[in-house]
């Protein structure tokens, strides 16, 4: 924040500035991960945690198994259609303020495996995702480098506003609808509030 | 004196075991146990119906990983299913790796020079170590350690996959061996630096042998818990660390003597009480007789290229006909079946994944124990989703 | 013993705990931002495309040829060959890609696609911090950000640039001998055309002449 | 250990009905496999397993395959008969000719099975069964109460390929979720199309994208949405354009 | 200020500073002032200490793993507890529907509050006890007792299965452990001679020579202190003890349901359980506030004291880096079947320690016996269980 | 009523009271004034491993609780019983100390009979 802005917005409500710092500062320096492994980049995400990379630095090493206690759903991998009514379950049970970052090609996009049946062709077609790193399975560096992505995205999210994040607005679902397992494939096939459809141009 | 020698007694049913009767009137509490568990190793899911904390019945539940793998293959040619293979079991790449190349040249009928099986040798023990020391580390943790030795074991674990990542540019997914050879040949910097970093293992393996072995919370948790006969282990398929931790002499490296293993010298550890214990012991025992291997593959490995001139990397298509062709993988016999039609892709692209057939008996070494035992039983039959679900 | 393995145990962990604070091997945590261990000179993340010279639509190796696209393990290729043709690092004119993407969100990084390049054109780079909000935007690489100088190869892989840069030189050596060959062989044969015809022509003219002569007279004995 | 052709002896010697037929393989692994007659397949494969001398006691690998019904043009030799004048005298005479002649092959499924010894330390020993066609009901017999290894496999089989193994104690699908209809491992099987709002830049895709994008126009749920209803973590997300 | 004892002034200071507030006010009212000030100390030490202890406890364990721990949000990384503090505040706060709204409302208020009245026993330092009750040690048991109670409250209520069978865990390990945690207590008391803490601590002042007269210098002292520091670790749910929250077994046992600040609250009350029970370790065995060392006694008290509570910390985190969890039937089997034989021989050694006298003799009988019983007890209970190292054999 | 021990209890019972309730209050109200809560039948669900729970958790659970719950009870009664007795320990003549004797051993009779009657084998 530049000493300008900080100037102006302290004209406006000295006491919302702090509060919305205090309350940014408090969200991105203790995001606690959810112990939620899915494939290979789970490994990476381990890894990640261990002694050379240490995520623990960040203080964000608090892998919490319940979704009630996590901030943070690490997609680590690819989301089939079995599971992804799970993962969307298991979203909606955390708490807010939630994140999610999708790791690696396969929970971006259904990656390498994308042609298969059974694969979901990215999870941000339930939940929002807000960050996003490529690689198949992308370096723990990488993962290090989206995590701060997350936190210098967190910090630009203002308190009030319309341009605060969806928990902040009464008016925004709290709920994401679970697919159900069809016949043939997941019914419905995305949830059009986070997935819009894809606009071609060329 | 094996086991097997004397005659096998079966009893009557072996299909599935029969569930117990709960204590008195207690009411039964059906929990699923995944797929999102701290302890099921990724998605895997267990439905147990418990009295008290006691297992009465168990089913486990695959497919939340299954990505087509098998579907995939068939849809593209032999070379681009190498990566793919990457991706099976993610521990352990080039294991796979090597198993779908041995598949292929079987079928092709392909000569793999020296260095490259030299090369193909170290790569193996090196990704056997890693896994074992990692899946111990795992054990350990579902034990309830707060991750100290899984920290160790990755701690070892990095140094290796440096090995993999600057012989074959990437930590996990090496995407390495050819039909025919090797990608790329390694240097003589990186073969000193395998063997500094070889020279280095067994401190660790002491350090972390004086952490666990003779701990008597480990041991009491372990010992004892999720006996599996050497009978039903063989005739449930149960290959790899968990059917010699039951005490049967069978190891594809010794049986099949593929690649240049005949050249070792190397023992096969045997359990003898069956149980959790003896297949942690058996990964460190085997463990160290990895590095036996690599110090002797080291030593001796050969000058000259490293892929047969006459392989083909486009346009590979070979003659119609089929093969089976297994290697010891980790965690147990890896296997791929491929039928060629003639064409640039295989006709039948299958997968034997040890990991998938090593859970037929989960139930059988689950059964009556606690809720705290069947996660120790899981993390000692070490699977990795990727591989059960394909 | 009863708590004998367990005091050995406790033992291990504070020796690491003291070992921490002294032995670089007991605290191996790299800080990321900060620190960074060199990555391996084999390290690959995603592909990219090598120009030569500066200019990189004009340098672009890559011809177009869409080998990459077919071998490409997740198809996350895409290429559109151009109707007009320029030339190629070795000077032959190629057609080159109006249109090469590369989605890396569905990328793979197995390496095929620098196997079976035939051009040397597409490369594997090592950077590896491409996290993104932009689900699309960010992670559909056009052939702009794709294409990245030859220096920059020599950079990221010094050892494996050379190699290629040797061959290619080969190549064009070849290339240029064979075209100077060609040069020569089809100057002589020029000059061995135009002699001929030369001969040819000459005879022609001689035998003209001669006819001409011939013809002259009674030409000239007609007029 | 014995080769494909002793194994069929022996048996055809301890099962005599078995009906066993040496399939033999032309690749260089030189793996030949015995298919056997589904009705006498449990007792071959137990003795396969009891055997003193086979003694195959562990059953590796269980896979299907899919053989859909094919269309064979072949040269065929036919005589047939034809009314010729001979002579001035009109007769029937046989003649042969060649004519190609287009059948469809009957498809099938098969399962294939991968033996060892664990005890003998020998093998592979590969069976085969064949089912009669390709149908949703096809059986074959379960060889789980012989190697327990083969009771995911199969179930799997069940669930990829749609072979019914009768004898199997729990079969149930595996992969894939209860519910599902389809057996996705048949060369036939169409998968969902779900690949419509991919962003890469095949052309194919876009196209799908496209088409899929005026049916969803239609469709009131999307009538209802606000336009520039929050999407995405807050920020209104510019509809995925795919724009160079 | 020639007469004033510095050391001494130091070492009260607090209780200066309280009669100095209090000395503002009329004289009814300064009793009160006293307490409200105690309690404001004990209200704000302890959580202080907790939050250190935390961050202690992320860094140590780091350290023990080869790496750093938290050291990023601000300098060392010390306003870490801070930030997971604040994020506890806004995080959303879930009932589950289906759950008992009111018992899980009321489980970590139960949890913290009773583990509070604990800290009003404990004597922080020379004269610094918040109450000075005869029964103190009968007080600081069933306050420990009641926060087991709440963890009961909590997985029962939650409606979750993995936090009943946290809650029925927790319950077992309270049934097994309460016992030996007050019989060891009761070896103190009967030498001490007195339920009340502070004259337990004096009971242990003196030295000899620089040696000081604590009781976990005794044999049967020893003996009781090593089993109350297990029993501690069980009631307070430390590792290798975490069963009712055993993360890789029951997800998060008896808080899986519990989001947002209630959620800390279950964290801050076990840790300061944790905390409090070093406390009663320390004044039980090892002298309280008294210095190690007779040449120490001018450093103030309450330093000592938390100097030994801290102590008492790192072996907890140092023990949970370490040790594997135990499985609840090898937990009951060690609480029945060693730990509680233990201790009641232990009674009858320090009855007999009494009537033995002053000289050597008692020291050699009474370590004998000990000795004896524990290797006697340990070999059979790993042998009867065929526990034990094993050798291998390989194929060949 | 100051001096009163009780008293300064009283007022920790309170202090205790209000460490936990202030933040929750808080919380409560950062949630009214900013975030606001937003419930829904898949949030406020149980959890279960991300499926939908099956059946009740409030089963009846084992009964072997009962047992050990009956001998937890002798033992803390008795260590109720040893506390007074501690305390004037240094006290008593070898007598009382004999008396004391043989009520614990009475109770450590009880122990041996449980054990060898397999009531503490916890399966």
């Amino acid at each position: 924040m530049d000493q300008q802005l900080k100037i102006e917005m302290g004209e406006q409500g000295i006491v919302v500035t702090t509060l919305q710092e205090l309350y940014n500062w408090g969200r991105r320096s203790s995001v606690w991960p959810m112990n939620f492994g899915l494939a290979c980049c789970a490994i990476e995400m381990i890894a990640t945690t261990m002694a050379r990379y240490d995520l623990a630095r960040f203080g964000a090493e608090v892998f919490r198994a319940s979704p009630r206690q996590a901030d943070l759903m690490i997609i680590s991998g690819t989301v089939t259609k079995k599971m992804a009514p799970q993962v969307v379950r298991l979203y909606n049970q955390m708490g807010e303020p939630r994140y999610v970052i999708a790791m690696g090609a396969c929970a971006i996009s259904g990656g390498p495996f994308k042609q298969g049946y059974n694969v979901l062709k990215g999870i941000d077609r339930y939940i929002p995702v807000d960050v996003h790193i490529p690689g198949c399975p992308p370096r723990p560096e990488a993962l290090l480098e989206a995590f701060m992505m997350l936190q210098k995205k967190i910090d630009s999210q203002p308190l009030t506003g319309n341009e605060r994040p969806r928990f902040l607005d009464a008016g925004a679902p709290g709920e994401f609808p679970v697919p159900e397992q069809g016949e043939h494939d997941l019914e419905p096939p995305a949830n059009n509030l986070v997935w819009p459809v894809a606009a071609v141009i060329r | 004196m094996s086991v097997l020698e004397t005659k096998m007694e079966r009893p009557p049913d072996w299909n599935r075991p029969t569930d117990l009767q709960p204590h008195g009137e207690n009411e039964l509490l059906e929990v699923s146990m995944g797929p999102h568990h701290p302890s099921t190793h990724g998605v895997f899911r267990m439905d147990v119906t418990l009295d008290g904390e006691r297992i009465i019945r168990l089913k486990p539940v695959f497919g939340y990983l299954h990505r087509n793998h098998e579907k995939l293959g068939e849809g593209q040619t032999y070379l681009a299913s190498m990566p793919y293979t990457d991706r099976l079991d993610y521990f352990c790449s080039l294991t796979n790796n090597w198993a779908y190349a041995l598949a292929v040249e079987k079928l092709a009928g392909i000569e793999v020079p020296e260095r490259a099986q030299y090369l193909r040798v170290i790569l193996a023990e090196l990704t056997r170590a890693q896994n074992h020391a990692s899946s111990v580390g795992f054990l350990i943790q579902d034990m309830g350690a707060s991750g100290t030795p899984l920290m160790y074991a990755f701690k070892e674990r990095e140094k290796i996959l440096d090995l993999f990542e600057s012989l074959t540019g990437s930590r996990m997914m090496c995407n390495y061996m050819r039909f025919g050879g090797c990608r790329v040949d390694a240097t003589p910097a990186w073969l000193d630096q395998t063997r500094k970093v070889v020279a280095g293992i067994p401190a660790f393996a002491d350090e972390f042998e004086a952490l666990l072995c003779e701990n008597e919370i480990l041991m009491a948790r372990t010992q004892g818990i999720g006996i599996l006969r050497p009978e039903l282990a063989v005739n449930a398929g149960v290959t790899g660390p968990l059917l010699r931790a039951s005490g049967v002499d069978y190891d594809i490296r010794k049986v099949d003597q593929y690649g240049i293993y005949d050249r070792f010298d190397f023992k096969v550890p045997l359990g003898d009480r069956w149980d959790v214990y003896d297949r942690f012991m058996i990964r460190l025992l085997e463990l160290r007789q990895s590095l036996r291997i690599l110090e002797q593959a080291l030593k001796d490995i050969p000058g000259g290229p490293v892929m047969d001139p006459k392989a083909k990397i486009r346009g590979f298509r070979p003659k119609p006909g089929e093969v089976y062709g297994r290697i010891e993988a980790p965690k147990g016999e890896l296997g791929f079946y491929l039928i060629s039609d003639g064409s640039p892709n295989p006709y039948r692209y299958r997968v034997r994944p040890p990991s998938l057939i090593n859970l037929t008996i989960l139930e059988e070494m689950c059964i009556g124990h606690n809720v705290a035992d069947i996660v120790l039983i899981l993390g000692s039959v070490d699977i990795v989703l990727g591989e059960v679900d394909r | 013993m009863l708590g004998e393995g367990i005091i050995k145990g406790l033992l291990e962990t504070a020796r690491n705990f003291a070992g921490s604070y002294v032995s670089k091997e007991r605290l191996t945590t790299v800080q990321y931002p900060e620190e960074r261990e060199p990555l391996p000179e084999a390290s690959r993340v995603f592909p990219f495309l090598v120009y030569d010279g500066s200019d990189w639509l004009a340098g672009m190796r890559c011809v177009a040829c869409q080998i990459c696209e077919k071998e490409c393990p997740p198809k996350c290729i895409y290429i559109e060959k151009s109707a007009d043709k320029k030339p190629d690092a070795v000077g032959k004119p190629q057609a080159y890609p109006t249109r090469f993407d590369i989605d890396i969100s569905v990328c793979m990084s197995c390496q095929i696609c620098v196997e079976v390049c035939p051009f040397e054109a597409i490369k594997m780079d090592n950077k590896f911090e491409l996290a993104t909000d932009d689900r699309f935007g960010g992670l559909l690489l056009d052939r702009k950000k794709l294409a990245k100088p030859n220096e920059y190869y020599h950079q990221i892989h010094p050892t494996e640039a050379a190699e290629v840069d040797a061959r290619l030189a080969a190549e064009r050596a070849a290339v240029e001998a064979k075209a100077k060959a060609a040069a020569e062989a089809t100057a002589a044969k020029a000059a061995a055309a135009k002699a001929a015809a030369e001969k040819v022509a000459s005879e022609k003219t001689a035998t003209e002449k001669a006819s001409s002569e011939k013809n002259t007279p009674s030409a000239g004995g007609g007029a | 250990m014995k080769t494909v052709e002793e194994i069929k002896a022996a048996i055809e010697a301890a099962v005599p009905d078995a009906a066993v037929e040496v399939v033999s393989n032309p690749s260089p692994s030189g793996q030949h496999s015995l298919r056997l007659a589904p009705a006498r397949a449990l007792e071959v494969a137990k003795f396969l397993r009891d055997d003193p001398e086979l003694t195959f006691d562990f059953l590796s690998n269980v896979t299907g395959v899919d053989w859909p019904d094919k269309e064979v043009s072949e040269r065929v030799k036919v005589t047939r008969q034809v009314t010729k004048v001979v002579d001035g005298v009109e007769q029937t005479v046989e003649e042969s000719a060649e004519e190609t002649r287009k059948r469809v092959e009957p498809g099938f499924l098969e399962v294939v099975y991968h033996l060892y010894s664990v005890a003998k330390k020998h093998g592979p020993v590969v069976l085969r069964m064949r089912t009669v066609n390709r149908t949703n009901a096809v059986e074959l017999p379960s060889l789980t109460p012989i190697w327990r290894s083969a009771e995911f496999q199969e179930r799997e089989i069940f669930d990829l390929f749609g072979i019914v193994f009768t004898g199997h104690p729990d079969l149930r699908r595996i992969l894939m979720w209860e519910g599902f209809k389809d057996y996705p491992m048949r060369r036939d099987y169409v998968e969902p199309d779900d690949f419509e709002y991919e962003p890469t830049a095949h052309d194919e895709v876009l196209k799908r994208a496209q088409e899929h994008r005026n049916r969803e126009q239609a469709t009131p749920a999307a009538k209802e949405r606000p336009p520039g209803a929050p999407a995405g973590n807050g920020e209104t997300r510019e509809q995925g354009l795919i724009a160079e | 200020m020639s007469g004033m004892n510095v050391p001494a002034t130091i070492d009260q200071i607090f209780i200066l500073f309280t009669n100095w507030v209090a000395s503002f006010f009329p004289p009814a009212y300064r009793p009160l002032i006293g307490v409200l000030l105690g309690v404001i100390g004990i209200i704000s030490v302890f959580p202080g200490l907790f939050a250190l202890t935390v961050l202690f406890e992320r860094k140590g364990l780091g350290r023990i793993q080869n790496r750093y721990g938290p050291n990023r949000v601000g300098p060392y990384g010390l306003f870490q507890p801070v930030a997971d503090g604040v994020k506890a505040l806004i995080k959303e706060d879930i009932v589950p529907f289906s759950a008992d709204a009111v018992v899980h409302f009321l489980a970590p208020i139960v949890f913290l509050t009773a583990v509070f009245m604990g800290y009003a026993v404990l004597p922080v330092g020379r004269n610094m006890e918040l109450v000075n009750m005869d029964a103190g040690l009968l007080f600081f048991f069933a306050m420990s007792a009641t926060s087991e109670l709440s963890v009961f409250m909590a997985g029962w209520s939650s409606r979750n299965k993995f936090s009943l069978l946290g809650a029925m865990r927790a319950v077992a390990q309270m049934i097994s452990y309460e016992v030996p945690l007050l019989l060891s207590a009761v070896v103190v008391v009967m030498i001490a001679g007195s339920l009340s803490l502070p004259e337990i601590v004096a009971a242990q002042a003196g030295y000899t020579g620089v040696w000081p007269h604590w009781y976990v210098f005794t044999p049967w002292g020893f003996a009781s202190f090593i089993i109350f520091g297990i029993a501690a670790t069980a009631e307070t749910n430390r590792s290798p003890f975490d069963l009712p929250e055993g993360e890789s077994e029951i997800v998060a046992g008896y808080f899986t349901e519990y989001s947002g600040f209630k959620f800390a609250i279950f964290f801050i009350a076990e840790y300061l359980a944790m905390i409090s029970i070093s406390g009663i370790s320390t004044t039980l065995f090892l002298g309280g506030w008294a210095a190690p060392f007779s040449f120490l006694t001018i450093v103030p008290s309450w330093f000592w004291f938390f100097a030994k509570v801290m102590m008492f910390l790192f072996v907890f985190i140092w023990v949970r880096a370490t040790l594997p969890r135990l499985r609840q039937d090898q937990l009951m089997n060690f609480a029945w079947k060693f730990v509680l034989p233990f201790t009641l021989l232990n009674l009858m050694v320090t009855a007999l320690w009494r009537f033995m006298g002053a000289g050597w003799e008692r020291w050699v009988v009474s370590t004998a016996i000990l000795v004896a019983a524990y290797i006697l007890m340990g070999r059979t209970g790993l042998l009867s269980k065929h526990i034990g190292p094993r050798s291998y054999r390989y194929a060949e | 009523m100051v001096s009163n021990p009780y008293f300064a209890l009283a007022v920790l019972f309170v202090a205790g009271l209000a460490f936990g309730l202030g933040p929750l209050a808080l919380a409560w109200a950062w949630a009214k004034f900013f975030s606001p809560r937003k419930p829904n039948p898949l949030k406020n669900s149980i959890y279960e491993c991300g499926l939908v729970s099956k059946g009740d958790a409030w089963v009846q659970f084992r009964s072997a609780y009962y047992l050990y719950a009956i001998i937890f009870l002798i033992f803390d009664v008795e260590a109720v019983f040893l506390l007074p007795f501690a305390v004037a320990f240094t006290g008593l003549g070898a007598a009382a100390c004999a008396a004391m004797l043989v009520f614990v051993l009475l109770l450590v009779e009880g122990l041996a009979w449980a054990w060898a009657k397999g009531v503490l084998t916890w399966a």
